[in-house]
């Protein structure tokens, strides 16, 4: 294992100070339990969001705390889901007034630990659980779709509402208009290694590629030889569109997100692919982010999220956001 | 049963987890992410870490303690389904009485069937339940048994004939359930590690 | 090879494209001769920023251009320079009347086609050579030292000034500075894989690094072991401050830069390395950066660099910038 | 000397680099950062592209048009070089009258000059100029004889024998100048090229 790292069982605390040092404008780190929360008190009737994860997929969710975005962000150990005593420090830290929004992935250990951690906390609170993987067959029966990079965007835009005085049911309404409105899907190049594990979470060949991987490197759709890009987003979109089947000129924010290793000019080539094929399919993109946001540590690949935009979604999509790892408007 | 007992029986379990750790990883990696096996030996290293702070304690205490360490401890799937089984334990009537074998069936039931309430699972979805379920059934049936070194190998039988009928199975709840057809032919990674820590309580209780 | 890629020829064109279509809001990409331009034309009468270099380094320089930072970049092909005729496009384009400051980083190959593309253009023009790699030694015999992320500094801390009215000689003064007062060195883990050699530019062994290596993957000053991430630190920060020699409390900004293939948690653990060991030796940091600013593909490494900071670098270090992938302010 | 004679020269050094392009791009790889065979290989296609554009022009301005294919489709220190080197073939006078043997060397005499001030290299700083430089001189030298084949048979053992000299050379120009000793002990890939160049233009001269 080749990471920039001291101690395994430090990595996590180690990172969480140097994000801490790096942003101190911004953000506080707190410890035992671990939350990342605003430097500044969240003000006095705002509803309050607080998200979490595993860490691994940074820069969500500390990177995206601050002025219209999260309140707080609970990162658990490398890819598993925080504890429920990081959430009820989380919104005991926050509280005010307002109730509480919990911003959870689709993962068991997510829900469960999220779960416990309102079911402790004596204020008001309700939940948004993401589940815009269209890798997965979504079910009743089963845990249904893995909540992915779309968590992003639906971060922002409730955070946007949130800070311009939404309530709390009509936070939860938009986020979950969000999550409902957006799909995405991913493919690896290669795996990824956690500071635990120190060897690759999965083997894959010199020309093979996992179509449809989590963002914990977990197994997708099928493993594939590689092909072209516009083959690969060809693909991808399908999966996508399949499950959004906008209208005709359907107005998409259309998000490039890296899995970590996969550099810039990558991602751009795809976002180029992507337009194109979107174009052809009368889509019109309206908005549009490309970078590494949820990402998989060093993992090499990419996922795609198209998001169907409406005149709400938009205008708290560029409203004002002053965090760590996104910033407009201030 | 004591607080003595279960930090024995912590230990017991934390060294043949250890021994099997290279198996529990590679069963998350194939159908998970392949942390299970971390997660399990943070927890019970947390646990025998605790030794002194609770050995002198009430049952009833003990197990509270234990159920935060591990609920804050782990993270992940087992944190959480792991953490309830303590937390419910504790909540158990007449702890504080001398906790004989049948008291320590009902909290372990008391247990798994918290578990079950928390992860919504049942048998047949390839999870760590589809070996606890039927152990906490079996539990039911010998509390007021004589036989129990039989019953106990019994419960070792089940255990682990569970654990292997897993691997056949779709899975429907927690990660692996995304695999869909491709988590087939896989045991469940939280299934082995429950049946190891079952196996080595029921052969410690035997052996007593 | 795997990256997302579908004719090597294609390779930079598509990227660009996809850059422009994602930015379209502040940049403009324009073709044969190649360059990233502001979307809106640069003000009559002010300085008007120029650099460039080999493509491989994303988002440095493209990602750059826009208010108060670069007002066009010409990227070469990966890993080689620029040509002449696309810096004379570059200047032409942008000719506000107030000269041209041409930032270039220090290799024969930018050197000698910057100095092609300014004899070329009739107007006023001047350069910055960067030179920061504490890696190399310095000699005017030689090519002396190469220029790496410091680069990225001098372009926003020039670009603030050019915006803010300062004349080609101040800005050019406020480059050398700062240029002058940086010090940066890189280590990698793996090496990198340019689309056209299909394969890894240099063999690295599972336990190995490469100390002070450059942005090309070219070779540093040694192959060691790898080291705990304290201890890497600690000797870059040994170089850099031999360099540097500052004064006991000197006010420094910190800047931790990936590769291109190191997730941003490690990035921060060595952020935070970093600032206890400066700590100890009586360095104040007083600004900071992490993150993927000047890459070499997918390389998984990192560079640090220090930037004595007075007032004036400050003041300009603060002041707004508006590009694809520096923001603040606005 | 004819336009077409450079066009096909073009063509037989782009099938001896494409020859030898593993070589020159692991030379690279080890004092630079591999793409120099690249580089050259763009330049050789895009001159050799422009064979119908060029063939019936006068030398001068088919020249001028190589050099600005050369300037602005390569990149790199061997593009700001190699175009230069045809800039200033270019420039030389007479080129509109019949271009004998002697006149050619004066072309290349007077393209290595003006890549000598752009990159400020002379003999002995491990690059490209270890071979041009004294193969100019060579050339000075001959231009006058008569015996051309024995003189250009030198002119290729002079090439070889400085290109294989910078091996063991520091070196002060380039990018390989950042490494130090580690410079020690490779071949430099433009010198490399550039002998490769000199060879086949000398041996396809002395079969014509
Ligand atoms: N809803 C659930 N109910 C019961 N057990 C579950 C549930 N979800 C997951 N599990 C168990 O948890 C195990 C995985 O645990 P772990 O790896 O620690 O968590 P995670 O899946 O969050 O990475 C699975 O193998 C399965 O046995
Ligand atoms: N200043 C210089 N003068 C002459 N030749 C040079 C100079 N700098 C570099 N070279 C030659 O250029 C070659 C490298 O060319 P190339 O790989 O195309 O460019 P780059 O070094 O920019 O990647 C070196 O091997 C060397 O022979
Ligand atoms: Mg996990
Ligand atoms: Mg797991
Ligand atoms: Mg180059
Ligand atoms: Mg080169």
């Amino acid at each position: 294992m080749k990471k920039f790292i001291n101690k395994t069982d430090d990595f996590l605390r180690e990172s969480l100070e140097g994000f801490g040092k790096a942003h101190s404008d911004i953000i506080k780190v707190n410890f035992d339990p671990n939350f990342v929360s605003r430097k500044n008190k969240t003000k006095e009737g705002k509803v309050s969001l607080i998200s979490g994860g595993g860490s691994g997929h940074e820069p969500m969710h500390g990177g995206f705390v601050g002025h219209g975005m999260l309140d707080v962000a609970c990162p658990g150990f490398v890819f598993s889901a925080p504890s429920p005593d990081q959430m009820l420090a989380a919104a005991e830290h926050v509280d005010s007034g307002a109730g509480i929004l919990f911003i959870v992935k689709n993962y068991s250990g997510d829900i469960m630990n999220f779960q416990m951690g309102a079911e402790m906390y004596s204020q008001k609170s309700d939940s948004i659980v993401t589940n815009d993987d269209v890798a997965v067959e979504d079910s009743t029966f089963t845990t249904g779709r893995r909540g992915v990079a779309a968590t992003v965007l639906v971060e922002k835009i409730v955070g946007s509402l949130a800070e311009d005085s939404g309530s709390l049911e009509d936070c939860k309404k938009i986020g979950e208009k969000v999550n409902k409105n957006a799909g995405t899907m991913g493919v690896a190049f290669t795996s990824c290694t956690t500071p635990e594990a120190g060897k690759p979470t999965f083997d894959i060949g010199p020309d093979e590629m996992e179509f449809g991987v989590g963002i914990h490197g977990e197994p997708g759709r099928k493993r594939e030889k590689i092909q072209s890009s516009k083959k690969i987003v060809g693909n991808i979109l399908d999966a996508i569109l399949d499950d959004l089947k906008p209208e005709n000129n359907e107005k998409m924010l259309l998000f490039v997100n890296g899995m970590g290793g996969t550099p810039l000019t990558e991602l751009y080539l795809v976002y180029d692919d992507a337009c194109k094929i979107l174009q052809s399919k009368g889509v019109e993109i309206t908005r549009s982010l490309v970078g590494n946001y949820c990402t998989s540590l060093e993992m090499q690949g990419a996922s795609i999220t198209l998001l169907k935009c409406d005149e709400e979604i938009l205008k708290n999509w560029d409203a004002p956001v002053h965090t760590a790892a996104m910033r407009w408007g201030m | 049963m004591s607080v003595n007992f279960l930090i024995s029986q912590a230990k017991n379990i934390q060294k043949v987890i250890d021994e099997n750790a290279p198996e529990i990883e590679a069963l998350d990696q194939n159908i998970g992410d392949g942390d299970h096996v971390f997660n399990v030996q943070r927890g019970l290293k947390l646990v025998v870490e605790l030794e002194n702070t609770i050995k002198d304690l009430p049952m009833d205490k003990a197990l509270n303690m234990i159920a935060m360490k591990v609920l804050s401890g782990i993270g992940g799937s087992s944190g959480a389904l792991f953490g309830t089984f303590f937390m419910s334990m504790a909540k158990t009537t007449d702890l504080n009485k001398n906790i004989n074998f049948n008291k320590a069936c009902e909290m372990i039931i008391n247990g798994i069937q918290a578990m079950k309430e928390r992860g919504k699972a049942g048998v047949g979805e390839k999870t760590m339940m589809d070996v606890l379920i039927p152990v906490s059934d079996k539990l039911k049936d010998i509390k007021n048994k004589n036989e129990i070194e039989q019953e106990l190998n019994d419960v070792i039988k089940i255990a682990k004939d569970r654990m292997l009928a897993t691997k056949d199975m779709l899975c429907t709840k927690g990660r692996a359930s995304f695999l869909g057809e491709r988590a087939k032919g896989h045991i469940d990674p939280g299934a082995r590690s429950s049946q190891l820590i079952i196996e080595t309580i029921c052969k410690s209780v035997i052996n007593q």
